[in-house]
């Protein structure tokens, strides 16, 4: 392994971990709030990791994919809070 | 309380007026053509990279949910009006059968792309195919969504009992 | 040796997991939603930011290089809009936001 | 038959503001003589709620915060209390609560109750419809607050010209070229013809007004300028935040502030509200036109805020050098106009 692939897979562990640090805003909440801009940020770290595996891995083709999870992790943010202001709260 | 909402308080009684985030639209309009040119791309490139008719139909339709998102659900189905949804459903699947049943025609099996007498048939007859996939996938998610909205949705003479139901 | 790349690109990395780490210990200590909401709308984006540039710099000019440089784009676009969704949808329903006074721990 | 007195009980719900804003509507368009709400707790502790009383004394306050809010100027006429009940009563059945609330509202003559539509005081055993039946078995009037909400939208088409057509198009072909990363017949051919799609399907879509080539030009190149700008602000707020975040006691002092600032139009507001969030220690939390309303994290956030770098600098983006040089919030006399929250 070169540096370089030592140095992207540690951040990748790096951002996992963090990840996992998050869940647990994500599980304590309180808010439903919280709850979405927790899951916001962990599917921010999975795009990272996303992109991070592709340059270790040197799979440019992966990059698609980041590009496709970030768009859907917009898309719920909004979604999520439209709807709950929309229906006064409720889902 | 700072939502900017209650100034209209004078006609409507303390009623909250929801109005959609200028922001979210702003965004929308900037960030929809290329999300949708995105799909295109992954929807054409089906036969030699990691894209293919499904995905790219599906970050298609996502281009029409962002934008009911972001302006409500009522303006986006006057905007794609529900039977075109259906009609582009319909072209989608007589592509499919048309390329599938041609090379019946021709002498071939459903979808065996070597009976047609063109150059690089298989190529071609896949990216075909891939395409009428992806026309079909955006147009039924797309359809779904309008669908399940109008059920959640309460109708001005809806029962209430019945949008539970739904719910 | 290191070369100049790999140099740019460890520093860019550690860059990005340390915005990252301010991030999630952002997201658990601070007090209320709309405090959170700035841990993970701009120390995430440029922890992600950095990362994603350091990715770019791996690529070494090429296609993908574009490709890192367009998501980037995508998430400075999107994290600040996605956050304001969510705080906007938070003050219409009423949350207060914490301030000073309140003191304590609550959380 | 409307009644204009009222009995809501409330518990820890996401759809309480809007029952609130619901009830009160309600009474004020009955016009009823004495109209009243009266928001109860039905509180016992035996419940496994994780409440103790101070958090269903901030509850209901904030309850009656809230009903003052949307009363407006009609507070004179309808009649808001609080109350908690049931308390030292062991509360588990729907029966139950019924029981408490039917007392509670016979002793204080109240004949409709309005139910949260998430309504749950414990927990998450689902009580709504069983609660409903037992209330109209008491001879209560029973209204479940809507969710729906009414709602004004802005216009999603606008008019178009050709210029902005080819516009769409000439964008969407360039970033397919850019994302394909090639110029075969292939790509060039899907190219063209999503370019053309895309274009038939948001020409209308994409822009706020007819395009003029010569000013969007000019905007790119002054946005490019704006971009390293922005990008310098984002790093120095990042490790702003970073300090402080990480600092052991956390020295912050957050606070909503309003104003209204010196940019018009959809775009320009949109760079500059997602520019306020991106940097020091603001957050955008709404835009009413003109009006931001925005959390800051620190004072020093503030004052950056209303010396008006970012806007100054957004203006110069959209409107050109001439227009940078109006003068910031602060000059404006904007500051100040703080909007609840803590005393600086």
């Amino acid at each position: 392994m070169t540096l370089l692939t030592t140095a992207l897979f540690a951040a990748t562990a790096a951002f996992v971990a963090l990840s996992v640090v998050i869940v647990y805003r994500i599980v304590r909440g309180p808010t439903m709030q919280d709850r979405v801009i927790a899951v916001n940020a962990v599917g921010t770290n999975t795009v990272v990791v996303i992109a991070l595996i592709g340059a270790a891995t040197d799979d440019p083709g992966v990059l698609d994919i980041a590009l496709v999870y970030a768009l859907l992790n917009f898309l719920m943010s909004i979604a999520i809070s439209k709807f709950t202001v929309e229906r006064g709260g409720v889902m | 309380m700072s939502n900017g909402n209650d100034e209209n308080g004078d006609e409507n009684l303390g009623e909250r007026l929801y109005v959609e985030s200028p922001i979210i639209m702003a965004t929308v309009r900037v960030v929809a053509p290329f999300v949708l040119t995105f799909g295109l791309f992954i929807m054409f490139h089906g036969a030699d990279s990691s894209g293919g008719g499904f995905q790219g139909g599906v970050i298609v339709s996502t281009v029409v949910l962002m934008v009911a998102i972001a302006f409500g659900i009522e303006p986006t189905r006057d905007w794609v009006d529900p039977t075109t949804i259906v009609a582009v459903m319909g072209i989608g699947v007589s592509v499919f059968l048309l390329i599938g049943m041609g090379s019946v025609a021709l002498g071939g099996r459903f979808l065996e792309y070597h009976a047609y007498p063109v150059y690089h048939a298989s190529k071609y007859g896949i990216e075909l195919v891939e395409l009428a996939i992806g026309v079909i996938v955006a147009s039924v998610v797309v359809g779904l969504f309008f669908a399940i909205a109008a059920g959640v949705s309460h109708g001005d003479d809806a029962e209430p009992a019945e949008s539970e139901g739904l719910l | 040796m290191v070369t100049i790349t790999e140099g740019a690109v460890v520093a860019l990395l550690a860059g990005g997991v340390f915005f990252g780490l301010v991030a999630a210990v952002g997201l658990l200590r601070l007090p209320d939603l709309y405090t959170r909401t700035h841990a993970a709308s701009k120390t995430d984006t440029l922890g992600a930011g950095l990362t994603l540039a350091a990715v770019a710099v791996v690529y070494d000019a090429g296609l993908p290089t574009v490709k890192a440089g367009l998501l980037l784009v995508f998430l400075l676009i999107t994290n600040p809009t996605a956050a304001h969704a969510i705080a906007r949808a938070a003050a219409d329903q009423g949350i207060e936001p914490w301030t000073a006074e309140d003191g304590g721990d609550e959380q | 038959m409307t009644s204009g007195r009222l009995l809501v009980p409330v518990s820890e719900s996401v759809a309480l503001r809007n029952t609130v804003a619901y009830a009160v509507r309600h009474v004020v368009e009955s016009k009823a003589a004495e109209g009243a709400v009266h928001f109860v707790y039905p509180y016992s502790p035996q419940m496994v709620t994780g409440m103790d009383t101070s958090g269903v004394d901030e509850l209901l306050e904030r309850v009656e915060v809230w009903a003052d809010d949307d009363l407006g100027d009609d507070a004179g006429a309808v009649d808001v209390q609080t109350a908690v009940i049931g308390a030292g009563e062991y509360l588990f059945s729907p029966g139950d609560y019924a029981d408490v609330l039917a007392e509670y509202g016979e002793r204080e003559d109240l004949e409709t109750v309005v139910l949260d539509p998430e309504f749950s005081p414990s927990g998450t055993t689902p009580l709504l419809p069983p609660l409903e039946a037992e209330l109209e078995r008491a001879g209560f009037e029973v209204l479940e607050a809507p969710v729906e909400r009414p709602t004004r939208r802005a216009r999603l088409v606008r008019g178009g010209n050709v210029g902005q057509f080819l516009l769409v198009a000439a964008l969407s072909f360039g970033f397919y070229l850019l994302i394909g990363g090639s110029l075969s017949t292939f790509d060039l051919v899907t190219g063209g013809l999503s370019g053309v799609i895309v274009a038939t399907v948001l020409w209308r879509v994409c822009f706020s007004g007819p395009v003029r080539p010569g000013r969007l030009l000019k905007r790119i190149g002054r946005m490019s300028v704006y971009t390293f700008y922005l990008v310098w602000e984002i790093v120095i707020a990042n490790l702003q935040i970073a300090y402080v975040v990480l600092h052991p006691r956390l020295p912050i002092d957050p606070k909503m502030v309003e104003f209204d600032a010196a940019v018009w139009s959809e775009i320009p507001v949109t760079t500059l509200a997602n520019s306020i969030t991106l940097t020091p220690g603001t957050l955008t939390v709404d835009v009413d036109s003109q009006s931001f309303t925005v959390h800051s994290l620190t004072a020093g956030a503030r004052d950056d805020l209303f010396s008006g770098g970012l806007e100054r600098a957004v203006r110069f983006v959209f409107y050109g050098r001439a227009a940078a040089r109006i003068p910031s919030p602060r000059e404006r006399g904007e500051e100040g106009s703080d909007d609840g929250g803590a005393e600086s």
